[in-house]
């Protein structure tokens, strides 16, 4: 190819970073986020940035499918809700201020520099940090939930929710979406926890992935363990530039809890009557990166020729029929009647009412050629494409245009629903 | 002003306003029909047809006058589908788009092009050469037909009118609604015909025996209003073939093509039948109504034009958006209330409610098949061999199940599918709901039903058990059914069937629970006591409903100032209550409640029951207490609920707010609206500054035929009925929907008081020919609302009701009800007045304004009193009392054999404030061709002495009054027009409502108009006075009180119009500012008293 | 009563107080909220607080009907997802600063008074601003939006989100989670489709109560607009302690488009070329108080009278079977053994799997009276109680207990989880 030549940027055609750069491209255009460099270096990174209709709903759909996968598993995990901020954590960390009240305090001249200072420290004392991660909420519920599990482990909390963590650069936090599994046993079991979590958990990942085996999991070497924690796993994701982990599982001991209820051990005390303090296994996992890794790992490029046989490059996403945000594109072939504007109508609404996501592809009212619709469909990941054309109005019959096989079928108006929320709810049960 | 007076320069104008229509209907009349042509063309628009059958494709009949029908296929939308007219020369035919091509759908909004034309080329909205000519149609029901013509869509030019031969028929022929009714019972034979004639009389709430109709002369010289019946009449020859019009009724357009030819010449055969009917009708017309203001006004009526906007799309979508949450709201109210009632199934709560303890409560045992005898042997042999097995004590965390566990099939899964199989004994088809109450199962769908939905989702407030879920109390009494007479409530305190029943009953009546019931009521009652006597709105009703009350109650009233000898029996006939068989039949009294009852053949222990009070009599069976009538008692707090807290009180809120949208909406969405596009509109619209290019604009035409009552009262059944917005009525803004174009204003007045002051000016003219000269015409005249010293407020404050409430009673008084009616209302607007009291009321009032009945004898009463030489207490005027005319009646008969002497002469009113307006209406109602008084137009043949004799009187009272509103009507529409010809001012008719009327009139034109509608009033009652031989008028009812310049129609120019459907009000949501309404006075300073332009 | 004459309490009794109290203690027992007065007390003021597995649930059902409902209404509604701190936004408001940062300033020693508040000030800049509502995310995402809808109006951009507003006490804030659509139309339909959304939320509201007329919508007086707004409209509740606000709808003009865009109008210019700026009207909601205005809305005490003719407070939460955090309960009747457990497990499975949320009763062990049990699912919501009992083993037969009605049916376990999904979907439609 020529790119290689070009001018400074000398260095020998990297395919991953190629492929990284025709992702996010991708992405920017095709709605998953919004575009702008730094917007998409927060994205590459797996950190919260600004998401688009479609990165939205992809991003919906995965935290759906974790929540559903991680709660509905067994009888004995439930939900929980934390603030993301709270008064009572230690020093250090991210805290929020009130800029005017700062202010105010910087505006005392009548303060010397000492008082200042104390001044100000109480005021950061008293400001509520926010949480870098999901776990301490959750083992300040573990008391409040031991009477709703009639004090009988095992037992879990779930809990989905916005983290600041530090991005690095010294003063700045970046946002992430964390999922977590705050999983409470008895000591003897906390080992064999961790492994049937992680086995779940991997099977979870893989069970979207167009190539499962870019998802894997690693036992993290004893001399990475912190203080706490007796064994670590990651489940990571072989992104263009390397593996990245995208869900990290703990044996975290009892010291979490001794710490958070500082030793009132009769707070727990279960109903036998056992002495030990329940160990803690958490799973925790950054959805944002998960998102990327799934976009990663569906983004097909074909090559394909066109009708002058031009080589031709053609980008597909082949998200999982779950995850994909759109599922199906309503179009209107040659002259846009009042009346196929109706029945596009009408079949949305029926799509919508359904629950399946569909994109009002006929309100563009500039003419695309079929080439260009599809392609662009194909980029956005859209399942099936359906043309409602003049033919219709008289026969009912429509065309729907498969992502995967690129081939129209016909089909009849009255069928179509049904066959999309089937193939769907399919894909989700054998995969 | 042209002519000698003021009568000759109405007709002037009227001959000069009509003559062109006149000249083509006189040559439709005497034309010599070209023959029917035997094929029709199958083509779209329309076809012209040569006198020996060849066809000519054309793009209008471009033809002075017509005969016209329009069929429209109305299963496939509103769309015209085809249309056939003949002129004196020619035939024609026009196809619909629709009819001629097929395609799998069409537009559902409807164009211009969609319509029929009759003045304009295709696709184009001007007639040839520019000019715009006069042109005659004609139809039968012709408002129909008009509202499928493309030209009468645009705002300005047409110059087409229209004669439709039905109304026509009722102002030489029609009948009243009572006479139709025994018209068609007369026609449908003897033995049906009473039964019909039975049920309208039950149906009017009248269990007595109808009144004797003596005469049916009037029969065969009238017919009900369809054109058969009207062809009938007046060609007759064989009967009109009416069936394959059912096509167009229920068939689809693949029908209507099948069958072309044939449809096609059916509507031709309507066309020649209505032409026929035309020519006969006219000079009967002309004779009968000979006033040349009369035919003018016809003709200008027929063409009102209803301005509408992308409002109006709106307010339809909003109103039904609003009503289906009520409704869904109420629904969840009433099966929040079943839910709750279930819980008193638990230990047979339910035998202490007051309310629910006679409901169904029965519940079903489960089902399941019998197992064979070895089969459950065998089951049994298993079932002991199976283990139970005690839970293991919980041990400390089990941990995860391996990975061989969770890889093969889940134990407890196959556990639940194994025990899945027992399904083979439950029987095919399952119970429904067989733990639940047998009343609540009825409430609740099969689940196998397609659109099955949990709890009791078919309940409904008209159901029975409904206003007990609700716990629905009247004066504190819990309600309660009984098949024989309906609706009613239980009054605890009955002794004298308490033992007897006890043991055998299945259901036994919670009596001390209905007691602690009416306990509570008169303790919170204690605190508040409800005020009984606020008027309620419902009852405002408008004049013509009064006057349907009127004529229904009136026709079934006998007679008791006629004829001596019935006066004796009326005393007989006249039931009080204490003589129903079923009233009171054991003595069982109740002490401390009066009402309708207690019926003591109701057994119920403990307990009297009392029937809810009728409107139309106490001896009817209320059918649900949710009607219309008893809004007002919900208001009041007469009728309430009990239990439930909000949700029951909810529900009757409800039921009120949807009332109207409930009645109307079909009607309302069923208003054709025709949107014009920007060509379409005049070039003063759409290059006006608010014109926006995203608005819609249209009309509706609505379907009004112009005499449509014997009175020749206009009748339409949306918009001449539609009543004023009500802050608690859901899409009752309806008025105010319609909406002006940029660049119009709507410009209009209420003529004050009408039918109160011609009613006046009436027995004024009779009595000393001077204004004034009557206490009821010096109310008219003098009286003001705001000083208490108008004829309502005297009303009110003379029997003590309130004002509302008099308005109803002096309509109907002077639409010429009787005692009687006012009876009935009383004890309507008051349930706890008792029929003595109410009687005694009624007759004050009576005596008060009507007057008594004197009788003039007769010459052989004369001859009769001279013979037998009865000494007779006479008046100055000769005239004696009714127990005069008794005692000598008596007398008579008395003394000699012959059962009855018609003694009594000319009859009179005297000694009331209203005495000699009844007796100059009577003596028009009495004369042999009774005539209207201004303009001459002589009453329906059908209630002429001639052919009636002496029934109908009440009808023939009202005509006078009416139809003299009606020429009232047509006098100011001839004015209007002359003046905005004259003056120039650009604007047109919109539509009349009886005493309003409306013009749509160029924004810089309004205040001309609205002079101009001062004048039009001045000269109007000018000819009332003239005509009636006075030759002045008081000033006070010169000018109308008010001319309203507004936006839309609305009641009043402030009225904002909030309504549940219309919550911020018309300024906020519509952005239509309130309009002016302007007194006399401030239209001369703002026009500098000239109707010139730019004066 | 007895009531008025107890000691120091000798208020009149407030009914509305009474049924406030009665509800916390309800929510706090029934899982519903994390217990703790200055818990309860966040709830009750409509702020996001510590949610248990129930409030979780009704939350979660809560948004995603509020999505769907919003998302789905028309085909110009377009999800997005912004970041909840942002650096670009002006002085003022809440700040996420860095404790570690702050302390290095403060402890460095050498500075002077003035240099340390400079410092200071510069690090206050320099930290990102949270934000407090969503509205101006959606703004940002207006230009980017407009190549998505070929430039034409109108569309909506939809966002939940957690916000952080001042508590009212100086230096404090709390979380709530807001809903917002951002809707951009022509200025002259502004106040149409402010009407069109008023109606939309006003019965999206009422879908779900118990009773609707509770909720009403009410016209913001002008004199208390601001500058911006030409007209406003908020969806109140009627709470036991008066009338507050769940939702606002604003009519905002073009101001806010210019000011985000600082005036630069050639970036909207729509197809058309029409020379106006977009209206913007402005949906935003506080569904944390929507929860609440739930719950007490389906909070129903009913008199009941037992056996022995003593009044009794049967107390029920008769959720909206869409919301309802469980739709049914598991439970084991006389003598659980391991066999009835069994199927209590399978059929959980069988109920989680079909997403109806059930709650496993069966796992408790101490005995509880039925009555007793019914008490607590009542105040739970929960829609129906399947009794397994030692005769379901041998026939398949279950006792149901609905909620509503009180009445228990028999039905064959082959039929109940049809039963309940039919149940649930047919409620969602026809309410």
């Amino acid at each position: 190819s020529m790119r290689g030549s070009r001018g400074l940027c000398s260095k020998a055609p990297n395919d991953g970073l190629d492929r990284v750069r025709t992702l996010l491209q991708l992405c920017a255009d095709r709605y998953f986020i919004s575009p702008g460099e730094s917007n998409a270096e927060l994205f590459r990174r797996g950190w919260s940035c600004i998401y688009g209709p479609l990165g939205l709903e992809l991003r919906r759909n995965l935290l759906q499918q974790w929540w559903h996968s991680v709660t509905r598993s067994r009888a004995r995990v439930f939900g929980v809700n934390t603030p993301s901020s709270s008064l009572e954590r230690g020093a250090g960390g991210v805290r929020v201020v009130e800029s005017e009240h700062f202010q105010q305090i910087l505006d005392q001249s009548e303060l010397s520099r000492e008082q200042l200072i104390q001044e100000l420290n109480r005021l950061l004392l008293s400001s509520p940090s926010v949480r870098t991660s999901l776990l301490q909420g959750a083992l300040e519920q573990f008391v409040p939930s031991l009477e709703m599990v009639s004090k009988k482990l095992p037992f879990g909390l779930a809990e989905t929710g916005l983290c600041f963590q530090p991005s690095g650069v010294s003063g700045c936090f970046v946002e992430v979406t964390q999922t977590s599994l705050v999983w409470f046993c008895s000591p003897r079991t906390s080992s064999q926890w961790l492994d049937h979590w992680v086995r779940h958990r991997l099977k979870w990942w893989r069970k979207f992935a167009l190539s499962p085996s870019d998802f894997s999991s690693i036992e993290v070497p004893e001399n990475e363990l912190e203080e706490t924690e007796s064994r670590g796993v990651k489940i990571l994701y072989n992104f263009p530039w390397g593996l990245e982990s995208l869900e990290t599982l703990w044996c975290r001991g009892d010291t979490d809890l001794l710490q958070t209820y500082k030793g009132v051990r009769t707070k727990w005390q279960s109903r036998g009557g056992q002495k030990s303090v329940p160990n803690v296994v958490s799973v925790s996992g950054n959805i944002d990166r998960g998102m990327l890794a799934f976009l990663s790992n569906s983004l097909q490029e074909l090559r394909g020729e066109d009708g002058k046989k031009k080589l031709q490059q053609r980008k597909v996403l082949k998200l999982h029929p779950v995850l994909a945000p759109v599922k199906v594109a309503l179009d209107i072939g040659k002259g846009a009647t009042v009346e196929l504007r109706q029945v596009c109508e009408g079949l949305l609404q029926e799509f919508l009412e359904a629950k399946i996501s569909a994109w009002p592809g006929y309100l563009e009212t500039q003419p695309t050629s079929l080439q260009h619709l599809n392609a662009k469909y194909d980029e956005m990941g859209v399942l099936f494409t359906v043309l409602i054309s003049e033919n219709t109005l008289e026969s009912g019959l429509l065309q729907v245009r498969n992502r995967d096989t690129t081939i129209r079928e016909t089909m009849h108006i009255s069928e179509i629903k049904n066959f999309l929320s089937k193939y769907i709810s399919a894909a989700d049960k054998f995969s | 002003m042209y002519g000698k007076n003021i009568d000759e320069h109405f007709r002037i104008l009227a001959e000069k306003q009509s003559l062109p229509y006149l000249e083509a209907a006189t040559k439709l009349q005497r034309a010599d029909l070209p023959p029917m042509p035997q094929e029709w063309s199958w083509e779209v628009g329309w076809t012209r047809y040569g006198p020996a059958g060849e066809s000519e494709k054309v793009d209008f009949p471009d033809e002075s006058a017509l005969v016209f029908d329009v069929e429209v296929c109305t299963t496939e939308g509103q769309c015209p589908t085809l249309a056939v007219a003949l002129s004196p020369t020619n035939w024609y035919s026009w196809c619909s788009k629709r009819l001629i091509e097929e395609r799998y759908s069409w537009s559902n909004q409807l164009t211009l092009a969609d319509l029929i034309p009759l003045e304009t080329p295709f696709n184009s909205s001007r007639p040839p050469r520019g000019q715009w000519k006069e042109r005659l149609l004609v139809g039968h029901n012709v408002s129909f037909d008009r509202s499928y013509i493309k030209e009468q869509y645009l705002l300005k030019g047409s110059k087409a009118r229209f004669m439709d031969t039905m109304s026509l028929h009722m102002a030489i022929s029609g009948l009243t609604g009572f006479q139709r009714t025994l018209w068609m019972a007369n026609k449908l034979g003897k033995k049906r015909g009473l039964q019909e004639v039975k049920e309208h009389i039950k149906k009017a709430g009248q269990k007595r025996e109808g009144p004797t109709i003596g005469s049916w002369d009037w029969v065969n010289i009238s017919s009900i209003n369809n054109l058969a019946d009207v062809h009938a009449l007046y060609v007759g020859g064989p009967p009109l073939q009416k069936e394959a019009r059912d096509i167009f009724v229920k068939g689809t357009m693949v029908d209507v093509r099948n069958n072309f030819q044939e449809l096609m010449q059916y509507c031709a055969l309507d066309v020649e039948a209505t032409h026929q009917v035309f020519t006969e009708q006219l000079p009967l017309f002309m004779e009968r109504c000979p006033h040349p203001v009369t035919f003018a006004g016809m003709l200008e009526m027929g063409v009102s034009y209803l301005p509408v906007n992308q409002n109006w799309g709106r307010y339809l979508e909003d109103s039904q958006d609003v009503y289906e949450e009520l409704q869904r709201e109420m629904k969840k109210s009433l099966m929040t209330l079943a839910d709750d009632a279930c819980q008193l199934l638990q230990d047979d709560r339910y035998k202490e409610d007051p309310w629910l303890w006679d409901l169904e409560w029965d519940v079903q045992e489960f089902k399941q098949k019998k197992m064979a005898a070895n089969k459950r042997k065998n089951s049994k042999t298993a079932a002991e061999a199976k283990v139970s097995t005690p839970l293991p004590d919980w041990e400390d965390d089990p941990g995860p199940p391996s990975e061989e566990e969770t890889a093969g099939p889940c134990p407890s899964k196959l556990a639940v599918e194994k025990l899945k199989e027992t399904v083979n004994r439950l029987p095919k088809r399952r119970q429904h709901l067989p733990g639940h109450p047998a009343w609540y199962r009825k409430l609740c769908e099969k689940i196998s039903e397609d659109n099955w939905s949990p709890g009791a989702s078919l309940i409904s407030l008209q159901m029975r058990l409904t206003p007990k879920l609700m716990g629905l109390t009247w004066d504190g009494f819990p309600l309660h059914y009984t098949e024989k007479h309906g609706w009613g409530y239980l009054v605890p305190g009955r002794r004298d069937n308490l033992n007897s029943q006890e043991e055998n009953q299945e259901y036994l009546c919670p009596h001390r629970a209905i007691e602690k019931v009416y306990q509570e009521y008169c303790e919170q009652n204690s605190k508040e006591q409800p005020e009984y006597l606020n008027p309620s709105d419902e009852l405002i009703w408008t004049d013509s409903t009064v006057w349907t009350k009127v004529e229904e109650l009136s026709s079934l009233e006998p007679f008791p100032e006629e004829y001596g000898a019935s006066v004796v029996k009326y005393g007989k006939k006249f039931k009080t209550p204490s003589q129903d068989p079923h009233f009171v039949s054991e003595g069982s009294h109740c002490h401390y409640h009066h009402g309708n009852g207690p019926y003591n053949d109701v057994d119920i222990p403990g307990c009297w029951f009392f029937k809810l009070p009728h409107k139309d009599g106490n001896h009817n069976n209320v059918g649900s207490p949710f009607s219309k009538d008893f809004l007002a008692k919900m208001e009041d707090g007469t009728l309430r609920a009990g239990r439930g807290g909000t949700n029951a009180t909810r529900a009757l809120e409800i039921n009120k707010m949807m009332s109207f949208w409930r009645n109307a909406h079909k009607r309302i969405n069923s208003q054709m609206v025709l949107w014009l596009r920007k060509g379409e509109l005049p070039h003063n619209v759409s290059r006006h500054k608010d014109y926006d290019e995203e608005g819609q604009y249209g009309a509706i035409l609505p379907q009004v035929i112009t005499a449509g009552t014997v009175t020749r009262r206009a009748v339409e059944p949306t918009w001449l009925t539609a009543s004023n917005a009500r802050r608690d009525r859901v899409g009752s803004e309806l008025k105010a929907m319609v909406q002006v174009p940029p660049g119009y204003h709507l410009v209009g007045a209420d003529v004050d008081s009408q039918e109160l002051w011609i009613a006046a000016v009436l027995g004024e003219a009779h009595f000393a020919g001077m204004h004034g000269s009557t206490a009821f015409g010096w109310m008219t005249l003098q009286g003001k609302k705001s000083q208490g010293t108008d004829l309502h407020s005297r009303t009110a404050d003379a029997v003590g009701i309130s004002r509302e409430h008099a308005k109803v009673f002096n309509y109907g008084r002077i639409y010429g009800a009787g005692q009687p009616f006012a009876e009935r209302l009383l004890m309507q607007f008051n349930h706890r007045l008792n029929q003595t009291e109410a009687a005694s009321k009624a007759r004050q009032m009576y005596a008060l304004t009507k007057g008594v009945r004197r009788y003039h004898l007769s010459e052989e009463g004369e001859w009769l009193v001279n013979e037998l030489g009865i000494d007779v207490q006479r008046e100055e005027n000769g005239s004696i009392s009714l127990e005069e005319l008794r005692r000598i009646s008596r007398l008579a008969s008395q003394s000699s054999r012959r059962k009855k002497w018609d003694v009594v002469g000319k009859r009179v009113w005297a000694g009331g404030t209203e005495s000699d307006m009844f007796n100059k209406l009577e003596s028009i109602a009495h004369s042999a061709q009774p005539a209207t008084p201004v303009l001459g137009c002589r009453i329906s043949r059908a209630l002429e002495p001639k052919a009636v004799k002496d029934e109908f009187i009440t009808s023939r009272v009202n005509w006078a009054v009416q139809s003299s509103a009606v020429d009232y009507l047509h006098l100011m529409l001839v004015a209007m027009r002359w003046l905005f010809e004259e003056y120039n001012i650009d604007g047109r008719f919109c539509i009349s409502i009886h005493d309003e009327v409306r013009y749509l009139v160029r924004s810089e034109d309004r205040y001309r108009a609205a002079l101009a509608l001062q004048i039009t009033n001045l000269l109007t009652r000018c000819v009332f006075a003239h005509a009636l031989g006075m030759q002045d008028l008081p000033q006070s009812v010169a000018f109308f009180s008010a001319v309203d310049i507004d936006q839309c129609l609305r009641k009043e120019v402030t009225m904002d119009c909030v309504t549940p459907s219309n919550p911020t009000g018309l300024e906020r949501r519509y952005g239509i500012p309130p309009g002016e309404a302007l007194e006399i006075y401030q239209i001369i300073s703002n026009t500098k008293g000239s109707l010139s332009k730019g004066k």
